[in-house]
């Protein structure tokens, strides 16, 4: 279980080598990449600052990582997190993680990104045309991490 | 001491990022730190944090609602998080 | 959207920029990568030898892929499925999806996965110290893709 | 000309990876087709296509059930698919 909350770019490659670090005959890996959105509600966006609150944001991503252990049988799970300047289409989050059952491992990696989107302290102010804003919270995403609350999600729209 | 943090749009607002507070009977909870802050800093301050949707930690776990604060605790005030 | 069936090994970083190709500020991407495993149903595997059927392979995973696109607003889907002699720990599939939506990137990967498990005419035959057998299919898998039937699963299993 | 093909274990057990089939009113279908194999490859033959098994797919389409054949189609047998 590894998290990292860091500036520099990462390597999608060497994350996911590093996932089963050469323990690949055990199980499958379903991976998760984020991106800087060129276009966020409408407005366009050039770069934003991630801004987080370090220690608190490290304790949160692996206390979620640790309640996705708990709830599959993962061989493995990490997150990596920029903060800082980022461009559009700069890569921003990755989540992987490694099961022998890869239902587990899928439902893992979503259920982290959720959380991740929801209760991890990270703030976005993107950059544009019109100046900089601070992005709302969307309650889209409360709802999607309030699925996992009574054990499984209710199932998944096709939208 | 307390150790009290701002974040994001609440920092920028505030313009602090944080400060201490000497800890003493009359800030044993967070409401209480809370009003005193609005009480030192002003209108501009009451105002920013007493945004509804406010989300307050104590030593890096958010709480719902008052909480008793010790010597030594570190406290964060910030807006909805938007990560991912 | 783009289907191999190959006898070459894959890179995954390379897949992954191939899928968004610069429209990384569009999307978010998951994927799904499966090693050929060392223990399966109790018995070692040391090595594996996976038999297709030219062309209906291709057509029946762009099949697939094109089901998924129609159900999930993707922005790009890529599947790569090797062939031919294996070592356990070795790449053997790779699924991306590509989405402004991760709650569809998750979903359409998955639903391919199931269905190259189900549908795509692959064989395994594996290699052991007790010698060669094929692998026999797993009811498993079949209920698997059976819950996309009827227009969205069920809901998941925290097992 | 009916293209007729064998996959994984049935390959191996018939020890053939395909064959050629004239087309005529014989085998205008994929039962008639299925038997006449049978009875020009003797009993082994009989034995590993008659598996309950067995997925049959007329131009790289599965089908369930018979079905009828074209002159030029292609035909194959094959056991239940484990990919991925």
């Amino acid at each position: 279980m590894a998290v990292r909350v860091q500036v520099a770019d990462f390597e999608v490659a060497e994350l996911q080598r590093e996932l089963l670090a050469g323990a690949q005959d055990e199980g499958a890996i379903a991976t998760f990449t984020g991106y800087v959105r060129g276009i966020n509600s409408g407005q366009q966006v050039q770069s934003m600052e991630l801004e987080h609150y370090p220690g608190m944001t490290e304790r949160s991503i692996e206390g979620i990582v640790r309640q996705a252990c708990t709830r599959w049988p993962l061989l493995a799970a990490s997150v990596v997190h920029r903060v800082g300047l980022l461009q559009a289409g700069d890569q921003i989050v990755w989540v992987g993680t490694a099961s022998a059952h890869r239902e587990a491992a899928f439902s893992a990696c979503e259920f982290i990104m959720d959380y991740l989107k929801n209760e991890a302290p990270f703030w976005k102010k993107e950059q544009g045309p019109q100046g900089a804003h601070w992005v709302d919270a969307r309650s889209q995403d409360r709802d999607r991490a309030a699925r996992w609350d009574n054990g499984t999600p209710k199932g998944r729209t096709t939208k | 001491m307390l150790k009290v943090l701002f974040f994001a749009r609440v920092r920028e607002e505030l313009g602090c990022a944080g400060r201490d507070v000497v800890w003493e009977s009359t800030v044993a909870d967070l409401d209480s730190l809370q009003a005193r802050l609005c009480r030192e800093g002003g209108p501009r301050w009451s105002q920013v944090l007493s945004e509804t949707n406010m989300i307050r930690a104590v030593n890096q776990a958010v709480v719902n609602g008052n909480t008793p604060l010790h010597d030594g605790d570190e406290v964060a005030f910030f807006p909805p998080v938007t990560g991912g």
